[in-house]
């Protein structure tokens, strides 16, 4: 790595004692040498091991649960449903007003997505769950379910998940968040070119090579500590407090080093059910994902389709830009409904654009419900628009370098969203790339500056 | 039921506690453990055999006889084995191959089991205490079989006539999107005189490219001669799907590897 | 449950403990000797955080039951540096930055032992195959490799 | 057979944390009766190194060596509120959380040394080794150590500090959008090189040059470990990742590492890095976020290489090799 210390150094201090400087990590050693805790290398005499029965299909109605045969299973403990959580119907953004509450702890009555958690089964070991697991008895009432964002807009489609009404997320601007900005048909209308592709995507799964997890542990005084691998512990905590009804002050959770996260632990999947099992048994309980788990029912990055219109002149100013996102969020709000927002606040990318349209939606589909992934409601916009760009430079032959120099965005510019670029540096990385990867450009396209008054 | 390991000095013994229900043959541990820690109920015994033959491997008069408990690293280390090196090290990573044997390869199944389609190639041999059968009658059978392999015994390759190619998305340990095992003798005149190519995931199970092989005879190795094997290069597979490829892209691709393997 | 006796040195001091037949080394470690440096990522032998050293080869500790290694020399991650000083592997990881969230981290080391201790001088080729087995999701492999030929090259100037 | 190469670019920016604000973090610092310093977050560290920025932070501030830093977090019973460790805004948020606490608690202890040497606090300044100096006269000095000391032991202060920052909500006008997603941004452009199997469809990216502008780059070493590893996961998510590679079948989606393909140490990129430093208004002496952003830019850039090597265009993540393939068949046809 190189640091090109030639850029903004006017706006730049670089005489710190600290900062600056390529200090050794100190957690390291504790890496190398093993000595570093994760969550799951505590182990508590008398722990249980927690085993979910899952969803095996997409969309079911639940006619039955019959847990009989489990519950009498050698090992077994105790078996939890629906009826056990004190507040199974929960969303985890309600924390920030984004309501409404949508998913279930545990299954009641319906499944939404293949996978779904069913039954809570907690025993002496993880064999002793695996095998009561396989003997609980769920009777399913097959349901249509959709799994393409467009089906689920349509009328008539099957309907995902009931405390929404529709297959979208209502936001308070409607069905989707809005952007306006200028006057986009006009600025199609005298366009030399006009260019509408539309770009898809594929869930990606986060990987951590540390599953999810938590380890708790009852206190004895009405407290339990969650030994866990979230990425928010507060978060957590609430949510757990809202969902178990019980007082944040009975709650105590102890994080740390976490096995990778790439937004993959933001989401309060395994922390309420095991305090739940600890509170019901009075026993420590441990829920690890397994890495099937982890790969096919832990949320991923969420589908997403994006529609771009563009009108560009022959000169390579893009001057009308229409965006259309659609976030599958699978079953569940969790994240998306905010990632799907995220996505109506970064379009049209980093570029001036003097007439913008966005929307952009979160869909219900019965996929995996997907949510927070490294540059969420943002990675798979950029593939789209600078794919988009790539295309739109050979539409009118120029070079596709030299096509973002012209339509890069500088300190001063008003974006889409009507708030006015501050600290700009688009222009730079590109002229070093131009450099870097011998891409020569124009010289007057090095000589540009992200400065307001640059050249 | 718990999981719960049997150990017996015997084959004989082990193949008698074989016949309880739910139980399997702990090889190197790479497909029964993996099954056990992923939830997989049905089994609850195991059983092992720690009888000397099952792990050793005997070379002589061109004939070489490997143990079924035989890793695969244990093949790659040893000299007369050579030419199979780069069959046995497209098993997994380096912990793998300590761990994996040449009888658990056997019971591998697509896109796993690479090993076995060199094996199929070399028209190997496999024993059990019920006797002995053809390679490839033992895989299409193997879902049933129940008798502990003890041995895999084949015919070394002669120098220069064994072929390799594993196709992965992933290097250098990925698993197979195909892989390609061929035997092939030619005469003094460079025309193929005898021909076996084995095919890994263009079935469930490794299997032989008939067609190809017989196009292959009385041709040369250049791009005209190989034509009409690369033509037939497909014909009785059926490719699996898995998260690697698609069956149509595993035969769309099968034949432009062939014809890279037979060109080498 | 059938509690089966187990007994092998780890790291050079001799344990014995009575388990659950069918229980994975990993487990054994882990749970009850209390070794927790091997890390459990996959328990489907396809991560490698759970490779350790059994009689000089390496090993997934997930896929192996812990009875199958009575009378074994196993190595683990606790078990490489001595009195205090760090292994050469675990000094070269620290300085070249080879560690971001650390649960690959033992698996890495341990794999790395195993080629220095047969191929002192590896090429880069060779480190590649040896870590091969391994995931790592946050540094992209290369400041490993780098660490790896780091130890080797420290390892070569040490022995001159 | 024909290896056909090309090589595409690729330009992006990323807002720094939580998109429309509204995303706390506290953070308290205190110092030991020897003048180490001790940081109270609940924070967590994922693997980026939070925890060692936030010292380096802190030292910075305070004025001593990172090592008389500790940094104590992800415990709800002893660490204030934090929103958490996403969106990159770890180091953004939490960083001015402990900046605020950090200057709090160094005015306690410039008071303290003022009151000691006979001067005021506004004359003395920090060495960044540990020591207090009067401003034009550093032969008078006293050591934080012996601060610590004298404002445990004998003067009854308590050198801390509280810090708390939180950018105010915004709210997206229902009509027109405007809003304030974020107060900063990062940048970057990717150049990548590829080379395309046209008989098989498969990629190998051979080069990526990556320019990243993050803000300050607190630690470089740190910083060089996201952008490296952020850049295999652009191409990663480019070339290979999926759950459902056959969707809308959602069968064959991958359960372990063998099936769910991720490049592995052969497949690497050359990768170069080049970082550029405009440091941000608001962030804790100048930083961005660059923990996302730097895995954004590689998954164009392959894309648009793909198509300059072999002419088609796979706008369906991932761009497998069955993706190209197809398409190089359609285009042979047509």
């Amino acid at each position: 790595m190189e640091l090109r210390k030639n850029y903004f150094a006017d706006v730049r201090k670089d005489d710190l004692h600290e900062i600056g400087q390529p200090r050794p990590r100190s957690d390291s050693p504790g890496h190398v040498t093993g000595k570093t805790a994760f969550f799951a290398d505590r182990n508590f005499p008398g722990m249980l091991h927690l085993k979910m029965v899952r969803s095996p299909h997409h969309h079911a109605r639940i006619r039955s649960i019959d847990t009989s045969e489990a519950e009498k299973h050698p090992g077994v403990v105790k078996v939890l449903t629906a009826k056990d959580v004190p507040h199974n119907v929960y969303t985890i953004l309600i924390l920030i007003q984004i309501g409404p509450e949508d998913e279930t702890v545990l299954a009641d009555g319906k499944v939404r997505w293949k996978g779904e958690a069913v039954v809570a089964v907690l025993a002496e070991t993880e064999r002793a769950a695996q095998e009561a697991a396989a003997k609980v008895k769920v009777d399913y009432e097959v349901l249509p379910a959709v799994f393409d964002m467009e089906e689920a807009l349509k009328p008539g489609a099957p309907l995902v998940n009931e405390y929404h009404g529709q297959n979208y997320y209502l936001y308070d601007s409607g069905a989707c968040r809005k952007v306006r900005f200028g006057d986009v048909e006009a600025g199609f209308a005298g366009a030399d070119h006009i260019l509408e592709q539309s770009y898809q995507s594929s869930p990606i799964e986060h990987a951590p090579t540390e599953t999810t997890g938590c380890v708790v542990m009852p206190e004895g005084n009405d407290r339990f500590t969650c030994y866990t691998n979230t990425q928010a512990m507060f978060f957590t905590l609430d949510n757990t407090s809202i969902i178990l009804q019980m007082p944040g002050s009975k709650l105590h959770f102890v994080g740390g080093t976490v096995g990778g996260g790439f937004g993959g632990k933001v989401d309060v999947i395994v922390e309420p059910i095991a305090i739940l099992g600890a509170k019901l048994t009075g026993r420590p309980v441990s829920f690890i994902y397994s890495r099937e788990e982890e790969m096919q029912i832990s949320s991923p990055r969420a589908a997403e389709k994006v529609v771009i219109k563009d009108g560009v002149m022959k000169d390579g100013r893009i001057i009308a830009r229409k965006v259309t996102g659609y976030t599958d969020a699978g079953a569940y709000s969790r994240h998306s409904p905010y990632g799907a927002q995220k996505g109506a606040g970064h379009y049209p990318g980093p570029y001036t654009i003097p007439n913008v349209w966005i929307d952009t939606y979160c869909v219900y589909t019965n996929r995996t419900p997907s949510s927070a992934m490294r540059g969420f409601g943002v990675t798979i916009g950029d593939f789209a628009l600078e794919v988009q760009m790539d295309k739109l430079a050979r539409l009118i032959g120029m070079d596709p370098l030299e096509f973002r120099f012209i339509n890069a965005y500088r300190d001063g510019d008003m974006k889409a969203h009507r708030q006015p670029t501050e600290g700009a540096a688009l222009i730079e990385c590109m002229q070093e790339a131009s450099r870097a990867a011998n891409w020569p450009v124009a010289e007057k396209y090095m000589a540009m500056s992200s400065y307001k008054n640059g050249a | 039921m718990a999981l719960a390991l049997q150990t017996f000095p015997t084959v004989k013994d082990a193949n008698a506690a074989l016949k309880a229900a739910g139980t399997r043959y702990l090889g190197g541990g790479t497909l029964v453990v993996r099954a056990a820690n992923e939830g997989d109920v049905s089994v609850s015994g195991l059983v092992r055999s720690t009888e000397p033959v099952l792990s050793a491997i005997a070379v002589s008069g061109g004939m070489a006889r490997i143990g079924a408990s035989v890793t695969m690293a244990a093949i790659a280390r040893h000299p007369e084995l050579g030419a199979l090196a780069k069959a046995v090290r497209a098993v997994g990573g380096p912990a793998i191959r300590n761990m994996a044997t040449i009888g658990g390869n056997l019971f591998a199944p697509a896109p796993y089991g690479d090993f076995a389609v060199a094996l199929l190639a070399l028209d190997a041999t496999v024993s059990t205490d019920n006797g002995e059968l053809p390679i490839e009658t033992f895989l299409a059978g193997r879902n049933d079989s129940r008798a502990i392999v003890t041995s895999v015994s084949f015919t070394l390759p002669k120098a220069g006539t064994f072929r390799f190619l594993k196709v992965s998305r992933v290097k250098p340990k990925g698993v197979s999107v195909l892989s390609i095992a061929a035997v092939l003798e030619q005469a003094a005149d460079g025309t193929i005189s005898s021909a076996r190519i084995a095919l890994g995931c263009m079935a469930d199970r490794p299997m032989r490219a008939r067609a190809a092989e017989k196009a292959l005879l009385g041709k040369t190795l250049d791009r005209d001669g190989i034509a009409p094997a690369l033509a037939a290069a497909t014909e009785g597979t059926a490719p699996i799907t898995d998260p690697i490829a698609s069956a149509w892209y595993r035969a769309e691709v099968l034949p432009v590897h062939l014809g890279r393997l037979l060109l080498t | 449950m059938a509690k089966v006796p187990v007994q092998f040195t780890l790291n050079g001091s001799e344990e014995a403990e009575f388990i659950d037949s069918g229980t994975t080394l990993l487990n054994a470690l882990r749970d009850k000797i209390g070794d927790t440096s091997p890390k459990g990522g996959c328990h489907q032998g396809t991560c490698g955080a759970c490779s350790v050293i059994i009689d000089g080869e390496l090993r997934l500790s997930c896929l192996t039951l812990a009875e199958t290694c009575s009378g074994a020399a196993i190595t683990t991650l606790s078990g490489l540096s001595e009195s205090g000083v760090l292994h050469p592997l675990q000094r070269a990881f620290l300085d070249t930055f080879a560690t971001q969230c650390g649960f690959c981290t033992p698996g890495m080391i341990i794999a790395a032992k195993v080629l220095l201790d047969h191929t002192p001088n590896p090429s880069r080729d060779e480190v590649v195959e040896a870590l091969s087995g391994n995931i790592c999701r946050c540094t992209g492999y290369e400041p490993i490799i780098q660490a790896v030929l780091t130890a080797a090259r420290a390892n070569s100037q040490n022995a001159a | 057979m024909a290896i056909r190469r090309g090589r595409g670019v690729a330009a992006i920016n990323y807002p720094t944390g939580m998109n429309l604000g509204g995303d706390p973090t506290q953070a308290l610092v205190h110092s030991t009766p020897t003048g180490n310093f001790m940081v109270t977050l609940s924070s967590v560290d994922l693997g980026q190194g939070m925890k060692q920025i936030m010292a380096q932070i802190c030292a910075e501030t305070i004025g001593v060596p990172t090592d008389r830093v500790v940094v104590d977090t992800a415990d709800t019973d002893t660490g204030p509120h934090c929103m958490g460790t996403f969106a990159s805004r770890g180091t953004h948020r939490a960083g001015n959380a402990v900046i605020q606490a950090a200057k709090e608690a160094r005015q306690v202890m410039l008071e303290v040394a003022a009151e000691e040497l006979e001067v005021n606090a506004s004359d003395l300044e920090t060495d960044g080794q540990g020591n207090i100096l009067v401003k034009g006269a550093p032969q008078k000095s006293i050591s934080i150590f012996d601060v610590a000391l004298s404002a445990h032991f004998k003067r009854g202060r308590s050198i801390s500090g509280r810090g708390m920052f939180l950018i105010p909500r915004s709210y997206p006008e229902k009509e027109t959008g405007a809003m304030k997603p974020s107060t900063c941004y990062a940048h970057a452009c990717t150049v990548a090189e590829v080379e395309v199997d046209d008989e098989t469809g498969e990629v190998t990216v051979l080069t990526v040059k990556n320019v990243f502008e993050i803000g300050r780059a607190l630690n470089p070493k740190m910083v060089e470990q996201q952008l490296v590893g952020g850049s295999w996961m652009g191409i990663s998510h480019a070339l290979y990742e999926t759950t459902e590679p056959y969707y809308p079948n959602r069968d064959n989606g991958g359960t372990d590492f063998n099936q769910y393909l991720m490049p592995g140490p052969g497949d690497l990129a050359e990768t170069e890095i080049i970082v550029l430093e405009r440091p941000s208004a608001d962030g804790p002496y100048g930083a961005k976020g660059p923990g996302e952003m730097c895995a954004n830019p590689q998954i164009p850039a392959v894309a648009n290489a793909v198509f300059d090597a072999v002419g088609v265009r796979i706008d369906t993540l991932p761009i497998t090799p069955e993706r190209i393939l197809r398409a190089l068949k359609a285009q042979a046809a047509s």
